[in-house]
């Protein structure tokens, strides 16, 4: 019963905040209550026995995403902004197809039946500690997507750095 | 890779290298490339020939195009002895004519693309004489029938020239409709469409019958008839003859390889290589055996009054195709293919000795206004000459044995309709022999009837013209004797040559018989020849006399039997009629513009309202991609 | 213990409401920021798979994924930026030089 | 190190032309700090091509857990990729030093990028797909943008990246669901969990399903999936554009082909369910919309929609034939879809943007063999024999109908008529029209040899095909 409840107030709260992100007029906003957003999600991910990946969410999405926009809104006129329309016309539409969309999935997930139980019981992890479960089988099994995804992060920066330097024409 | 292979590709070679560099490098050497590559393939000819002859044949696919499931095109060659004959032909012709056009096609300022298109034509030809499956088959048949169409047209901005183009290819796609379907019904039956397999299996079909268009219809006779139609349009027999009188608007070493010695006798060349299958159905042969004989009738009495010089050897040369498919339609294959060969010398010479009096007559082309030529170019008159007296069918010259060989067996043979078509061709043979004296004796002897100019102009042609005239006339005269009939003392090797793959042509008569049947053909031309002496040289006022007289017929005559305007009458004015008047009068706006114009503005319109959903907006696209995913979702789960 | 398809809902949810911003916001940051709540939305459902499967692959294919997005907005703000420097707007309907 | 036992290094022969070509995509990041001439570093980069190449053939193998598949299917794909990096950085030398943008980062990323398709196309794991997919997207997004000072890059890269995000994002939450129902991303394990369990119907598979097409309709541009790819098309640099119509395409064709085929295998009556309608739908859209476009560019954009429409049927045929001849069919369209925009690019010059319609009017007069080679390449992507697209055309539709799509094969043949109206305007405002203003061609030696590699592609394929065939029948065998 406890964990219902603690259940239904974060989902309640992400579901709230969600919604704010998406709806409000000034982008400072958004941001701050995506923060909150994050830090339940990664609640949320506590909930689940994944201190890892909670962390992560903390630090990388909380900690870095977001102060990057931040960081590009310091280029928006805020006063402008807040005096135009947040919506395209059609908003109604988009609303319309969404609902629908989410019907069907929530429809399709209500049965879901999961697939055969794995290995990484909670005992398991209990015994072993989540981050250092989860290292191991990110450096043993999981290294080769680990070594692309180092070069993502690569080409990260480089494209980063080639759209936005200064000098915009060679020569 | 066997050397045979170079035939066929020296000649592609030579055209590439034509159509690429030909404008800015070789200009005026253009035909150095072409001669060459020609002249490299009759050298591989004869050795392949040689091979044949010690019984070496060939039949292998060098290279498969298309492979999918059952369905194969490849690129195949068999060589057998039709083929080795057809190969002779080709390339002798296509050497000796390569070379005339030298001197006659010299300072024309599309030089190099004659000699391309001539090169190109020669590799269609070839490919098509080696294929071993029906789709090769069709390609070579194309692509002549393509090169002919630039070929009659070459002088594009004449009127006449571009409208005989335009008419040759659209008459030709008529038989061609049908010749595609009979290769489409032997892969239908055959499940293949190389020869060896569609031969050996086609007596298992022998007595099939199919429904088609509601009636049961002979399977074999529907095959070779639909292959026939191809024939048709491609050796302008009957009722498909129209085009090849008005090719002559081509240049004259054109006329000479393509539509007389090479192309129009691919039709005779496909009933032979599918003898197998025509051999299956008597009614089919009977239909060959008589719009042959008709044909050659019917254009030989046309012949006997035009004036035009090359369109009395063109309907010359569709009598003479008539006279082959008369060979074939009697069982006589390698008669007919005989008289192919034989006549593939004669003729050619024919019209190469037309290009030379032409080209002193500064391209007049009038019988009437010719006359006494024999003087200024003897070696054009000896050598036309010769060619006369064979296509005369006088002893000793080649076409009195290829002639005197058909007229026998068709007289000899099974055919029901045997007899008919030997009184016609006995017939064919008197008018032959009559107007292509008439032709020499107009031309040759007499008075000079042209103007002054012309008078002062005419001269004999250059060597590069003279050598093939007289080359080719050694083969209108001898090329006859490997086929002299033993009743001669010959040996017949002609004939021998050939049974492997045509079999041999029963005869059934005494020797007496047969003697008859050879003296009345040699009456026949020498009564023709005799006439035409006495028409044109000695009482010069006959044949006007006899054209007042029997004004009527020579007026069906002097029109061709209105052929052509009969076609006018019932094909081409009616469909103009009818779209100016019902479609254009009557449907207007309504259903003709919906239909034709409507289509492509449909889509034009649909066109213009994709335009619009594309709106540049961000949104907009990523709603149409929700949107599909939605639709999509929801059709595959909720059906 | 709160069944799994409780977490799955709440996936669907977020992840629907990600794309009502996408579809109809005409600020490009915060269209930006929807695609950061798809990406959640995910990462919710694979945590959730990977608690009740006892598996680890769906915690760490959302440790890519947050990787992934850390990249996705390095560059994302680049463009956003450059897009800045040439036209002064950062409403998605206004751009559209190209159509049709 | 205890806590590592029973972990043994992987097998790194299959990867070893991934790793070199990372090894040398880094080390041309570097050379360009040093080495000051650009044209030396584009040399270096089909230098390096040519290495991975060569290391290609022969390192066949499975490795990391099966995360990585080396078979002769992501070999012939890979062979594509490469083609494409050397036909692009030759047309690319001059271009970019004509708009400006003579980066050396531009080599680097474009091979990066190619690294991603390469690591998609051997994906045996929903993960590493995920990630090479990424790679390639997110080098591509940056090149797209890469006239960083015109405002049309700037927006096609904008369009691209927040659209090719929201698509991605399906391809996460399909992947999430397919997790969740097998308990694994490996595709071999999903394939025979779906079998066993006989899942085929359930409707969250359906759902995954779905997400996947959309995710991998996307990056091959079908329809409604397609909307960026005008956009994206004409906004990036042409040699850009060129790169992305055919590799991207062809990863995305890579992936579909392995995911649906191998994990999705036993629920093949419900994905051609799905992929039907997008192919009649793509081939519509996109040789229809192509009719009325003045943007030579945005042109070829819809042609390359409405050929990725042609090669949906040879997946959908769902045999080995279908899929040899989706191979060659790719393998046809790098060539002639490159040497199309060859021709482009030549067409801009300093200060004349060359990419309407009406520039190319009287080109033969002007510049005959330009006008030629176009010519080539219009017959080509229309499928005129002999040229290699009426090959690539005739084994699609083959093996369409051979498995039963008769009535599909119709319709593309129908529509392939249509694209004709497209494709030749160009070859007739060529021929037909009197030149307008003196157009300058800008050649150069890469340009030239693209040109000369295509053009000979187009037309011996297109004379001798079965050699290629008969690789991608090969290759076509899982």
């Amino acid at each position: 019963m406890l964990s219902e409840l603690f259940f239904g107030y974060y989902a309640s709260a992400i579901v709230i905040f969600s919604l704010l992100v998406v709806t409000r007029s000034n982008p400072v906003h958004s941001v701050m209550w995506m923060l909150l957003l994050f830090f339940h999600i990664a609640g949320l991910y506590l909930f689940l026995n994944a201190e890892f990946v909670a962390a992560i969410q903390i630090i990388v999405y909380a900690g870095a995403i977001l102060v990057l926009f931040l960081f590009i809104l310091l280029f928006l006129n805020l006063r402008e902004e807040l005096k135009v329309k947040r919506f395209i016309g059609a908003w109604p539409a988009g609303l319309f197809v969404t609902t629908a969309l989410l019907v069907i999935v929530l429809s399709v997930v209500r049965s879901f039946v999961p697939g055969p139980a794995g290995k990484y019981s909670i005992e398991f992890i209990k015994q072993e500690t989540h981050t250092k479960a989860l290292g191991k089988l990110l450096y043993t099994d999981y290294l080769f997507p680990f070594e692309i995804a180092s070069l993502v992060l690569l080409v990260a920066i480089i494209g980063a750095i080639v759209l936005a330097k200064r000098k915009t024409r060679s020569k | 890779m066997n050397n045979y292979l170079l035939i066929p590709f020296l000649p592609l070679a030579a055209f590439l290298i034509n159509i690429l560099f030909g404008r800015k490098y070789l200009k005026d050497n253009a035909h150095w490339v072409s001669i060459l590559a020609v002249a490299g393939s009759w050298v591989v000819t004869v050795i392949t020939l040689l091979d044949v002859l010690s019984g070496k044949v060939v039949n292998e696919d060098i290279y498969s195009w298309i492979v999918s499931g059952e369905f194969k095109v490849s690129v195949g060659f068999l060589i057998d002895q039709l083929t080795a004959v057809m190969l002779v032909v080709v390339t002798t012709c296509s050497a000796l004519i390569h070379i005339y056009s030298v001197g006659y096609m010299q300072g024309d300022k599309g030089y190099y693309r004659f000699f391309a298109y001539l090169s190109l034509f020669t590799f269609c030809m070839l490919m098509l004489v080696m294929a071993n499956n029906f789709l090769q088959l069709y390609f070579g048949w194309e692509g002549v029938g393509l090169c002919s169409y630039f070929l009659i047209g070459y002088y594009f901005d004449k009127k006449p020239a571009s409208d005989a183009g335009k008419k040759a290819f659209i008459v030709n796609r008529f038989g061609d409709f049908g010749f595609g379907l009979g290769i489409i019904m032997i892969f239908l039956t055959f499940g293949t469409v190389y020869y060896e397999p569609v031969f050996s299996q086609a007596k298992v079909f022998a007595v099939q019958t199919i429904n088609f268009l509601g009636y049961d219809v002979h399977l074999m006779t529907l095959i070779a008839l639909l292959l026939f139609c191809g024939s048709i349009g491609k050796s302008a027999q009957m009722p498909l003859h129209v085009w090849l009188p008005d090719a002559m608007e081509g240049p004259t070493p054109v006329s000479a390889l393509i539509h007389a010695a090479t192309m129009v006798t691919a039709g005779v060349f496909l009933v032979a290589r599918c003898s197998p299958i025509f051999s299956l159905s008597e009614t089919a042969l009977m239909i060959v055996a008589l719009t042959g004989a008709i044909t050659s009738l019917f254009a030989a009495t046309i012949g006997l009054v035009q004036n035009d010089i090359k369109r009395i050897i063109a309907y010359s040369t569709i009598s003479q195709l008539g006279y082959m498919f008369l060979a074939a339609g009697v069982g006589a294959y390698t008669a007919g293919m005989f008289h192919l060969y034989t006549h593939a010398f004669f003729k050619a010479l024919l019209f190469l000795c037309a290009g030379s009096v032409m080209h002193a007559m500064s391209g007049e082309l009038d019988l009437q206004k010719m006359g006494g030529l024999k003087k200024y170019m003897p070696i054009t008159y000896w050598t036309m000459l010769f060619a006369s007296l064979s296509i005369a069918g006088v002893p000793g010259f080649a076409g009195f044995f290829s002639k005197d060989e058909i007229l026998w067996l068709a007289y000899s043979g099974q055919s029901p309709v045997g007899k008919f078509v030997w009184a016609i061709g006995t017939v064919v043979a008197f008018l032959t022999a009559f107007y292509s004296f008439r032709l020499i004796f107009l031309t040759f002897h007499g008075k000079f009837r042209g103007t002054y100019e012309q008078e002062h102009h005419l001269h004999e042609s250059p060597k590069a013209m003279t050598i093939p005239l007289i080359i080719l006339c050694i083969g209108a005269v001898a090329s006859g004797w490997i086929g002299i009939p033993h009743l001669l003392g010959g040996g017949e090797h002609f004939t021998e040559f050939l049974t492997p793959v045509l079999g041999h042509p029963e005869a059934h008569g005494t020797h007496a018989e047969e003697w008859l049947v050879m003296a009345i053909s040699i009456i026949a031309g020498f009564s023709g020849v005799g006439l035409a002496a006495l028409f044109y040289l000695v009482k010069t006022d006959i044949p006007v006399m006899l054209a007042q007289k029997f004004n009527a017929t020579y007026k069906v005559l002097w029109n061709k039997y209105y052929v052509d305007e009969l076609y006018s009458f019932i094909i081409v004015r009616p469909t103009i009629w009818t779209a100016k008047n019902i479609l254009i009068g009557v449907t207007d706006a309504k259903i003709i513009e919906a239909i034709v114009n409507g289509i492509p503005k449909g889509i034009g319109e649909f066109s213009r309202i994709l335009r619009k959903v594309q709106t540049g907006l961000l949104q907009r696209y990523a709603a149409i991609m929700a949107l599909g995913v939605l639709i999509i979702m929801a059709v595959m789960l909720l059906r | 213990m709160v069944p799994l398809n409780w977490y799955l809902m709440l996936s669907a949810v977020v992840f629907m409401i990600g794309v009502f911003g996408f579809l109809t916001r005409r600020n490009i940051i915060i269209m930006f920021m929807s695609i950061e709540l798809l990406l959640n939305a995910v990462n919710i459902s694979l945590v959730a798979f990977s608690h009740y499967l006892q598996d680890m692959r769906g915690q760490i294919l959302a440790v890519f994924i947050i990787t992934v997005a850390a990249a996705e907005a390095a560059i994302g703000l680049a463009i956003i930026i450059a897009l800045f420097r040439n036209k002064d707007t950062v409403h998605a309907d206004e751009m559209s030089e190209m159509k049709g | 190190m205890t806590n590592l036992t029973g972990f043994s290094m992987p097998d790194l022969g299959p990867v070893m032309p991934e790793i070199v070509m990372t090894c040398l995509a880094l080390l041309i990041l570097l050379a360009d700090l040093v080495i000051k001439r650009k044209e030396t570093i584009a040399f270096l980069s089909i230098v390096s091509v040519a290495a991975v190449t060569y290391l290609l053939v022969g390192s066949t193998g499975i490795t990391f857990n099966g995360m990585f598949i080396a078979d002769n299917y992501s070999l012939f794909f890979k062979l594509i990729f490469m083609l494409n990096v050397v036909l692009t950085v030759l047309i690319s030398v001059k271009y970019i030093a004509i708009e400006k943008v003579n980066f050396g980062e531009y080599y680097s990323l474009i091979l990066l990028s190619t690294l991603g398709m390469m690591l998609m196309a051997s994906a045996g794991d929903l993960i590493t797909l995920y990630l090479g997919l990424e790679l390639m997207a997110l080098s591509t997004y940056v090149l797209a943008g890469f006239l960083r000072h015109d405002i049309k890059s700037n927006e096609a890269a904008m369009k691209y990246f927040l659209l090719g995000a929201f698509a991605s994002a399906f391809l996460l939450y399909g992947t999430s669901l397919i997790y969740g129902l097998t308990g694994t991303t490996d595709l071999k394990a999903i394939s025979s969990y779906i079998s066993v369990n006989g899942l085929s119907g359930n409707p969250v598979l359906t759902l995954s399903m779905t997400m996947f097409a959309v995710a991998f309709s996307f990056k091959i541009a079908a329809v409604p999936f397609h909307m960026w790819a005008p956009d994206v098309y004409e906004g990036s640099p042409t040699s850009i554009t060129a790169f992305m119509s055919v590799g991207p395409k062809a990863a995305g064709f890579a992936v579909l082909g392995r995911v649906f085929m191998t994990a999705f295998g036993a629920a093949r009556i419900e994905w051609t369910g799905i992929l039907i309608p997008i192919a009649i739908l793509t081939m519509a859209v996109g040789n229809i919309a192509a009719i009325s476009q003045i943007n030579i560019k945005r042109m070829l954009a819809y042609s390359s929609i409405a050929h990725a429409g042609y090669v949906l049927l040879g997946i959908i045929a769902g045999t080995s034939e279908g899929t040899a001849s989706v191979l060659n069919y790719l393998f046809i369209y790098a060539f002639m879809n490159i040497g199309a925009f060859a021709v482009v690019i030549m067409l801009r010059s300093e200060g004349f943007k060359g990419d309407d319609i009406s520039d190319y009017e009287g080109l033969a007069k002007t510049h005959p063999l330009a006008a030629a080679l176009m010519l080539v390449f219009m017959f080509s992507l229309t499928g005129i024999p002999p040229t290699a697209g009426f090959m690539g055309k005739f084994y699609i539709f083959m093996s369409a109908i051979s498995a039963g799509y008769t009535w599909l094969a119709v319709i593309a043949v129908i529509f392939s008529a249509i694209s004709a109206y497209f494709y030749l305007r160009i070859v007739m405002y060529m021929y037909m029209k009197e030149p307008k203003a003196a157009v300058q061609l800008s050649v150069s030696p890469g340009i030239a040899l693209a040109l000369t590699i295509t053009v000979i592609a187009v037309l011996v394929i297109g004379v001798l095909p079965s050699k290629v065939i008969n690789v991608a029948r090969i290759a076509a065998r899982f």
